[in-house]
């Protein structure tokens, strides 16, 4: 029954998505889509409620080999990660009806938020691992159209081509460990490949995780594949919200908690996940401590947390993993929505342009500090809690409990978490600072349409954590609770002293020289805009000269010559029978002469 | 009588002829080697049907046949070198140009004999 | 040597040498001259080979008739009596050359093929015109009734052909 | 049935030569549409269950000396490429029927427009070898004319670059298939592949499947030999570049799964490697090409060049999961680029021009349904699962991760990987080409222009393409189920 | 001792049948009255199709038990025998008569040709062309050869006003002479060689390990120039476009087809009856020929302007294209049931080359000649679909059955049969370039085609005037005959001489 009542949850916003995009105009503003994932929200509550494990199956098509499956597949995992995803999304929907008043193009960006929806919930419940991908590249695709909302600017448009063609790529290393998995147990669905990860040989393992983590990393936006989440921030602030901080990016962890023990039968992929995770969780969070702008000071502490969450899978904390992921989706998502109040109230995202909204924003600047808390890791939010169950699973793992990554990578994970916490404070505190103490300013609180929501997210973010500590493996633990609250008060003190020292000054002026470098993690963006870029369209514009010249002219070419040719067989025509006879005669001697010789 | 040797004259005359044809300028003098030429087949022929004792004479009866060929060659042969001579006032074979292969139409649009015939 | 090849070979020189002049004189009639010397020899060639109507034949039509015809033509088109300078064309090199090939070729060949064999005339009936004429008559009256047709129509395209009676009727008759 | 099928558009031409001008084009949507019905109707009484075995099948005796028999019979692999071709030729009479584009001399147009139908029809109908040769031809000569007759400014040089270039592959093509016919003295094609190549030296298997393939390979285009298909296309008119990237190039892959690899095992095992080298590269080389192409009509033809190559891999892995992804990577680029084409039509007919910088940008803003039609099809076209040039690529990389025995598996990863690459690169000159057309602001100089969005007549024509490709690619049932057990028959050897 | 022969006079009645109306038409012309010159050309039709009817009686005779019908014979070789082959191509030589006879129609009246003369000549060489495809012994080929030469010299020399059209035919004549008279040296050394004339009997000889080899190759090498002169094959060509440019639009016609397809019938006699056991010797020589011919014709076509010169180039090519099945014959020797499928593949494109070719000949007849050309040059054609489209049509229907292009399926098929014949002889190589050729040659022919349709200026061939009813039916035949062969090509396809012992 569970099983019955999981496939309207993703279908519902797939629904709501076919009417809103051709009749959007008619209907009253994003009616069909909030009705939509509200349907999905209420229906995915239900079926985590009854948390049974259940899967349906229908077969799509034959394809002589192996044959392409459709179904939903519910597990306690897949559940919970459902019901965030849903109600993150049902708040951005309300959220954008006020964000998005008069825009002539809502209705069909409400239509994309639905589908994208759909999307992230057929990744999230599908049975089989091509569903999967479907719903891994649709949501690749309406990221692109979204981020691309207003495309007559053309930061906007060039970051979504960016966007999607990095996650393509990521997406292509993915595919091609779903083919490897599928081939080596015979069947697409998720049950039987984790059945057959046993049967399957080191290598196809080893080789399926590596093309996983190349997926992962490319949607998860994680060191190398990173420098389109930064730049994304073109699109609109509550698509920001759900999609680069709660649900697509977040789809990367939630992959490899499915697909878990693949990677426990690989644990060299582990290794290099973890040590891309601590590379992204610090070059991000000083990005984030560097960047100017309120939501890139965003975007980089989600690809931060997101590497959290990689390093809690790497050494083992699968459970730690998921909590910090349904918090982290909470608070990120809040103060996404947060950012987006103030800078409609602003008009700008620069912290420089922000300042002293104390009174102007109460609401937001109380919703806001929530976040921040949360972000920063101050108990008793819920950001404190599951920050604490990643210390003590990267704690574990360096002790030798787990042995599951080699104990140096464990060390090194450990002590990153911390660093990561204290600058993660730090940074928070400083947003925090920037945007609502120093000079007053001129603003209007936002709407009511805009602070429910607010509200709505403000609960799970201070709260959530207290409600799970019912569940025993979500106690905190006093050590690591005790280090990670000392190094984030050691963070946020060092900014708030630093800011009674000379108030109204940018604290990131600590950083001094260093700081272009950091705020532009490392200038790999123009990196990867001067090598990769620049020598593919310079490959391209070769092969149209290549094309031009050699392919078309060699054809064209032959023409000719044939033409030439004949003009020069043409001279022997010149009208002297003379001529015609010696050819003739001449002709007849070598041939006689052949005859003679050869016969 | 051994037959190589009528069958070596005939080879040779007939290479006699092959020099006249590809050698000569003047028309008539092509047409006189074309003869030889057919003068040392008429030879082969007749020495071969003496050799075979072909009883149909077959031999012969074509050398007969290609005499009266060769007769009704020149007649027509001369007809026309005639008919060159008289629209171009000489038969130097080599100095035919006027059918050459090229692009422009040629030079003289072919001179007719009546304007010739004005002209003298 | 046998004496009819006494006899044919110093025809046979004579037939050579006249042929020869007939290609490299310089005067236009003296080939014509040189031409009946060696038709004549190579009729002799054929009375020594037992085709007595052939040779007769040759004598008749060949040195009567095509000679004639030859230098009524050489007279019709005005040539000079004397020695006239370019009776060879450019290419005598490469006809040089042609010529050579070709009777090396088939001196070999036709060595190479009957050098053993020789011929006995028997009572030298075989070439009179009785055996010929009968043989002709039983066996190749097609090709001689083809003859007629041919030397009617060599005789007509001759005659149209120098006609200058019918010109054309309009003088752009051709052009239009 | 598969008569009518052909008789229906060989009158149609003959009759529309004696109809008045005006009322041309209205006839040439009667017949084309009669002969839709007719395909369709086949497709509805067709037994799925024996789609390996030709049905509607007609056998008669024509020219017995070079054993050239009429042997019609559709099946499983047909069946799809019949039914498409039909559409697609409705789908261009109407266009050409609509009110505000009558073109000139519109007799002629239609009347070669039915001949090429007949030549493609026929083509995917004949089971007789040389019958498939001959209506391979006669495709060539009414297509050059609508080329040179209808085309751009440079249509004389390129219709003749199409045709010389074209016949040159069916002359090779000629001789493969005599050769075939020298050493199996027969033309029949069911007994052939029933055959399986029994009988035919190792040497003249592959000498066979080097000249068919090669002789088809002009018409796919293979990569090398492509140079005609981007002039042809950007200088037809719009009519003539939808049959020809929708039906033409379909010709030369059918030909190779329907010939050249079930009748000459042998020879597919040797040259199988080459074939998917040969077509990965044309994937790379054609997105490369397309990044950097300023003209928006070539831009699609060489695209064109893309998707054969991922055609081409899943038939070099000889296996059924790649003969399948072939068919239908045939199918959804017939819809797909047929779409695109009937696109820059209405946008060459709007803007005037198809230069990417004359257009400038904003169509979006300038016609957004137009421009939302084109983002489409782009989407499309880079293969987004849900839509139909998904299934076909994907279906290709997977056949190509275990190719079948005999050949080279690493071979096989590392064209792959480059085709992976590909579809990286595939969507990069897509996004790119929307960025410059259809996003952006509109340049001053069209501001002032006033031109329709897209028309009731356009729908018409539009819309079937728009709900195959989402029907194709949601539920790819519709094609595979159709084909795949016509291929298991066909690579199992019949 | 019987002197006559009994002579079987309907075997022989076609040519002979001729030859009586040209005398008929000869007498005639010299009492009728000068006004009443249409009506020679009309007893000249008239005469072929009596011909043509006796050519179908003798084919209801002969066809059904498929038994030669030989005369003039000498025990059981008959030198004159009519069989399947021989009725096959006097009927395409009665058919390309008529159809050049009614080309000549306006041409004798415009140019100012002697209508008598003009017919007589033509007739008897058609007469002579008739015998060759009887022929069945050295003699008669070698006469018939020169009764279909000697009065074609006279033809091309007809247009006497202009100096090309003398030059043209003096150019012929000495060629042709030459080339007879190394002909006639061959003959003498195969008579030499196997001690007859009838072909049968030489093949039986050639079999013989006795007779001097080298002395019969060389003979039978030497024969074959007569004929490679004859059907203009490379290196025999230099005459062709000279010849078909100085002479009358008809003669062009008639040396393209009927004097050519008679140079066909007389080699395909020689070297199948003939020469048959010779393949090994001559099979290599003609595919040589036929590889030069081809791309030598294809290529210098290419350069062409001049409307008569393309298509004398095109026919030396389509020579090549003929020649090459008898070429793969060497890859056979003695297996005489597959050298008679490639004979049958010559003769067959030769029957569907004669039809094609006198469709297009006859537009060139109806355009006639500008400023010294005869068929004008190809621009003069630009925008002819327009003012005359039923002739434009049939132009490039035509054109493209010479290209082997469908529309034009009678070219495909006749191009079909002659790959099959090259490929069951082995030949790759020439079949590889034949594909080639077809696409230069398509290359020229589409020059033409396409300049039918191009929008030029249309007065310039408003200019031509109403279609004459003689060239609407010449037009009309030549492409009903092609068409019929689009159809139903097994009419022609599958003929080959009844091979001998």
């Amino acid at each position: 029954m569970t099983a019955a009542l999981a496939v309207p949850v993703v279908l519902a916003p797939f629904l709501a998505a076919a009417v809103g995009l051709p009749l959007g105009r008619r209907l009253p503003p994003g009616i069909v889509a909030i009705a939509g994932t509200a349907v999905s929200a209420v229906l995915a509550i239900a079926v985590a409620v009854s948390s049974r494990p259940a899967e349906t199956l229908a077969r799509l098509t034959p394809t002589g080999g192996i044959a392409v499956t459709v179904g939903v597949r519910v597990g306690g995992l897949s559940a919970t990660v459902a019901v965030m995803v849903t109600l993150v999304a049902l708040a951005v929907q309300v959220y954008s009806v006020g964000y998005l008043r008069g825009d002539p193009r809502y209705p069909s960006y409400a239509a994309l938020v639905s589908l994208f929806t759909a999307a992230m919930l057929t990744v999230v419940l599908s049975a089989d691992l091509l569903l999967t991908y479907a719903g891994w590249e649709v949501m690749g695709v309406c990221s692109y159209f979204l981020i691309g909302h207003h495309w007559e600017r053309p930061a906007a448009s060039s970051a979504a081509v960016k966007s999607f063609l990095m996650t393509r790529f990521g997406d292509v290393g993915f595919l091609f460990g779903v083919f490897v998995l599928g081939t080596a147990a015979g069947s697409f669905r998720i049950t039987d490949v984790l059945a057959a990860v046993p049967t399957m040989s080191h290598t196809t393992v080893l080789a399926a995780a590596l093309l996983m983590v190349v997926g992962v990393v490319g949607k998860s936006a994680q060191f190398p594949l990173h420098s389109w989440l930064p730049d994304a921030m073109a699109g609109p602030a509550p698509v920001s919200a759900l999609i680069h901080a709660a649900t697509m990016v977040a789809a990367g962890v939630y992959l490899v908690a499915l697909l878990f023990p693949v990677f426990l039968a690989a644990p060299l992929a582990l290794d290099v996940l973890a040590v891309l995770a601590v590379v992204s969780m610090l070059g991000a969070a000083l990005a984030a401590f560097a960047s100017a702008d309120l939501k890139r000071v965003l975007a980089y502490s989600t690809i931060s947390q997101l590497s959290l969450m990689f390093a809690a899978l790497a050494v083992g904390g699968r459970t730690a993993a998921i909590a910090h992921l349904v918090s982290h989706a909470a608070f990120k998502a809040l103060l996404f929505l947060c950012a987006g109040a103030v800078i409609t109230a602003v008009g700008g995202g620069l912290l420089t342009d922000l300042g002293g909204l104390r009174r102007a924003m109460p609401v937001t600047f109380a919703t806001m500090t929530v976040g921040f808390a949360a972000l920063a890791g101050f108990p008793p939010t819920s950001g404190f809690f599951s920050k604490d169950l990643v210390v003590a699973a990267a704690g574990h793992a360096a002790s030798g409990e787990a042995a599951l990554v080699t104990v140096a990578v464990a060390w090194l994970v450990a002590v990153a978490v911390l660093l990561t916490a204290g600058v993660t404070a730090a940074y928070a505190t400083r947003a925090w600072l920037l945007t609502f103490f120093g000079t007053e300013r001129p603003a209007r609180e936002a709407g009511p349409v805009l602070t429910g929501p607010l509200l709505a997210l403000a609960a799970p973010a201070l709260l959530l954590g207290l409600a799970a500590l019912r569940w025993p493996e979500l106690r905190p633990e006093w050590g690591s609770a005790l280090a990670s609250v000392a190094v984030v008060v050691l963070g946020a003190g060092v900014v708030l002293a630093r800011w009674r020292a000379a108030p109204g000054r940018d604290p990131a002026d600590l950083l001094g020289r260093a700081r272009p470098l950091l705020a532009s993690a490392w200038h790999t963006d123009d990196l990867y805009e001067r090598t990769v870029a620049r020598a593919v369209t310079g490959l391209a514009e070769r092969v149209v000269a290549v094309d031009d010249r050699v392919v078309g002219r060699a054809v064209t070419g032959s023409g000719r010559n044939a033409g030439r040719l004949g003009g020069l067989i043409r001279l022997s025509q010149n009208g002297n029978p003379q001529l015609y006879l010696t050819g003739l005669l001449a002709g007849v001697l070598l041939i006689a002469v052949g005859v003679v010789v050869l016969a | 009588m051994h037959v190589v040797y009528p069958v070596v004259l005939a080879a040779l005359l007939f290479s006699v002829g092959v020099y006249g044809v590809l050698a000569r300028r003047n028309a008539i003098l092509v047409l006189m080697s074309v003869e030889l030429m057919l003068n040392a087949v008429n030879l082969n022929l007749v020495t071969f049907d003496a050799w075979l004792k072909d009883t149909l004479a077959s031999g012969q009866a074509l050398t007969l046949f290609v005499i009266a060929i060769a007769a009704a060659e020149v007649g027509l042969g001369l007809a026309i070198v005639l008919l060159v001579f008289r629209n171009r006032s000489s038969i130097a074979v080599d100095q035919l140009r006027d059918l050459a292969d090229r692009d422009a139409p040629s030079a003289v649009p072919g001179e007719t004999v009546a304007e010739r015939e004005a002209a003298r | 040597m046998t004496g009819a090849e006494l006899v044919f070979v110093p025809l046979g020189a004579v037939a050579l040498g006249s042929s020869v002049l007939v290609v490299t004189t310089d005067q236009l009639v003296r080939a014509a001259l040189w031409l009946v010397v060696a038709l004549g020899a190579l009729a002799g060639c054929f009375l020594l080979l037992a085709a007595e109507l052939v040779a007769w034949v040759q004598v008749l039509i060949y040195v009567g008739a095509v000679v004639v015809l030859l230098l009524f033509g050489i007279m019709l088109t005005r040539a000079p009596i004397g020695r006239s300078v370019d009776l060879d064309s450019g290419n005598r090199v490469a006809a040089l050359v042609v010529a050579l090939g070709t009777a090396g070729t088939l001196v070999t060949v036709v060595v190479g093929g009957f050098r053993t064999a020789s011929i006995d005339l028997g009572d030298g009936s075989a070439g009179s015109a009785g055996t010929v004429g009968a043989g002709l008559f039983r066996y190749w009256v097609l090709p001689f009734e083809l003859l007629s047709v041919l030397l009617l129509a060599a005789l007509v395209g001759a005659i149209v052909l120098s006609r200058r009676d019918i010109g054309p009727r309009a003088r752009d008759g051709g052009e239009d | 049935m598969t008569v009518l099928l052909l008789v229906l558009p060989l009158l149609g031409c003959l009759a529309v030569l004696g109809l008045p001008p005006k009322r041309a084009a209205a006839f040439g949507v009667a017949v084309t549409s009669a002969t839709l019905a007719t395909a369709l109707l086949m497709a509805a009484t067709f037994d799925y269950h024996r789609s390996g075995f030709a049905q509607f099948s007609v056998n008669a005796p024509w020219i017995p000396l070079i054993d050239l028999r009429i042997h019609l019979g559709v099946d499983g692999i047909s069946l799809p490429l019949v039914v498409l071709t039909a559409l697609l030729c409705a789908l261009c009479a109407g266009y050409l029927a609509r009110p505000s584009g009558q073109p000139e001399r519109p007799r002629a147009l239609v009347a070669l427009l039915l001949l090429t139908e007949v030549g493609m029809l026929g083509t995917f109908v004949a089971l007789n070898l040389l019958l498939f040769f001959v209506f391979f031809e006669v495709v060539l000569v009414p297509m050059y004319a609508v080329i040179a007759g209808w085309g751009g400014q440079r249509r004389a040089a390129a219709a003749r670059q199409f045709i010389l270039y074209t016949l040159l592959g069916s002359g090779v093509l000629l001789v493969g298939l005599l050769l075939l016919y020298s050493r199996t003295s027969t033309m029949d094609m069911v007994v052939l592949v029933g055959r399986a190549g029994t009988g035919l030296s190792h040497g003249v298997q592959v000498l066979g499947f080097l000249l068919i393939a090669g002789g088809l390979a002009v018409k796919v285009p293979v990569w090398p030999l492509h140079s005609w298909l981007p002039d042809a296309h950007t200088q037809a008119p719009t009519v003539g570049s939808v049959l020809l990237a929708g039906v033409l190039l379909k010709m030369g892959t059918y030909g190779m799964v329907r010939i050249a690899v079930p009748m000459l095992p042998e020879g597919a095992v040797a040259l199988a490697p080459a074939l998917g080298a040969l077509g990965v590269a044309g994937i790379v080389y054609a997105a490369l090409a397309c990044l950097a192409q300023r003209d928006l009509k070539r831009l699609i033809a060489f695209s064109s060049v893309g998707h054969m190559g991922f055609v081409l891999l899943g038939i070099a892995t000889l296996t059924p999961v790649g003969i399948n992804a072939a068919l239908l990577g045939n199918i959804a680029h017939g819809l797909i680029t047929g779409l695109l084409f009937f696109l820059v039509g209405g946008i060459a007919q709007r803007y005037g021009s198809t230069d990417i910088d004359r257009i400038g940008g904003g169509l979006l803003a300038k016609a957004p349904r137009l421009g939302s039609l084109l983002v489409f099809a782009a989407v499309a076209s880079l293969g987004l699962p849900g839509l139909a040039g998904f299934w076909g690529e994907m279906l290709a990389m997977l056949s190509a991760f275990r190719p079948a025995g005999g050949l080279n598996p690493a071979l096989y990863l590392v064209f792959l990987a480059v085709a992976g690459l590909g579809t990286v690169l595939t969507a990069a000159y897509f996004l790119v080409m929307l960025r410059r057309v259809a996003q952006g602001v509109v340049p001053p100089r069209w501001t002032a222009e006033r031109f329709g969005d897209v028309t009731a007549r356009e729908w018409v024509a539009w819309t079937p393409l728009l709900v195959l490709v989402l029907a194709i690619g949601l539920w790819p049932r519709i094609v595979l189920g159709v084909t795949d057990g016509a291929v298991r028959v066909l690579l199992r050897g019949g | 001792m019987q002197t006559i022969q009994s002579v079987d006079y309907l075997a022989v009645a076609p040519p002979l049948m001729l030859a009586l109306t040209a005398v008929g038409v000869l007498v005639a012309d010299a009492f009728l009255p000068a006004r009443r010159s249409p009506w020679i050309g009309g007893a000249a039709l008239t005469g072929v199709l009596l011909a043509l009817a006796a050519d179908l009686v003798l084919a209801v005779g002969v066809l059904p038990q498929d038994r030669p019908r030989g005369t003039f014979c000498v025990g059981a070789s008959c030198s004159y025998s009519v069989d399947r082959f021989t009725l096959l191509f006097q009927a395409v030589l009665l058919v390309a008569g008529t159809v050049v006879l009614l080309l000549a129609n306006g041409e004798v009246r415009r140019a100012g040709l002697p209508a008598g003369e003009f017919h007589f000549l033509l007739l008897t060489a058609l007469a002579g062309a008739l015998t060759i495809a009887a022929g069945r012994d050295l003699v008669i080929l070698v006469v018939g050869l020169e009764v279909v030469s000697l009065p074609v010299f006279a033809l091309v020399a007809l247009r006497r006003y202009d100096g090309r059209s003398a030059e043209a035919g003096l150019t012929m004549f000495l060629v042709s002479v030459t080339s007879t008279a190394v002909m006639l040296f061959g003959v003498s050394l195969v008579y030499g060689a196997t001690g007859s004339m009838l072909l049968d009997t030489i093949s039986a000889a050639l079999r013989r390990p006795g007779t001097p080899h080298t002395v019969a190759a060389t003979g039978v090498v030497l024969v074959l120039v007569g004929f490679g002169f004859k059907v203009s094959a490379v290196p025999f060509h230099f005459w062709a476009p000279d010849t078909y440019q100085g002479a009358p639009i008809a003669v062009a016609a008639f040396l393209s087809v009927v004097s050519k397809a008679a140079g066909f019938a007389g080699l395909v006699l020689v070297l199948t009856v003939g020469f048959g056991s010779y393949a090994g010797v001559w099979g290599p020589l003609v595919a040589v020929l036929a590889a030069a011919s081809m791309t030598v014709g294809n290529l210098v076509a290419l350069r062409q302007r001049a409307a008569i010169r393309l298509l004398a180039w095109s026919s030396i090519a389509q020579a090549g294209y003929m020649l090459a099945p008898l070429g793969a014959a060497a890859g056979l020797v003695g297996e005489p049931r597959v050298l008679g499928v490639l004979a049958a593949a010559t003769v067959g494109y030769v029957a569907i080359y004669a039809v094609m070719n006198l469709g297009v000949f006859a537009v060139l007849s109806f355009v006639g000649w500008i400023d010294g050309l005869g068929g004008g040059r190809l621009d003069d054609y630009r925008g002819m679909a327009r003012s005359h489209p039923a002739l434009a049509l049939a132009l490039a229907f035509c054109l493209a059955c010479l290209a082997g292009l469908p529309p034009g399926l009678a070219g495909l098929f006749a191009k079909i049969v002659v790959f099959r014949g090259v490929l069951t002889g082995g030949y790759g190589w020439l079949a590889v370039l034949m594909a080639v050729n077809t696409v230069l040659g398509l290359a020229y022919y589409l020059a033409w085609a396409s300049r039918l349709f191009a929008p030029g200026p249309s007065e310039s061939t408003a200019a031509f005037g109403p279609v004459p009813r003689h060239v609407a039916i010449a037009v009309g035949l030549a492409v009903a005959g092609t068409a019929l062969m689009s159809v139903l090509p097994q009419l022609v396809l599958g003929v080959a001489p009844t091979l001998g012992g």
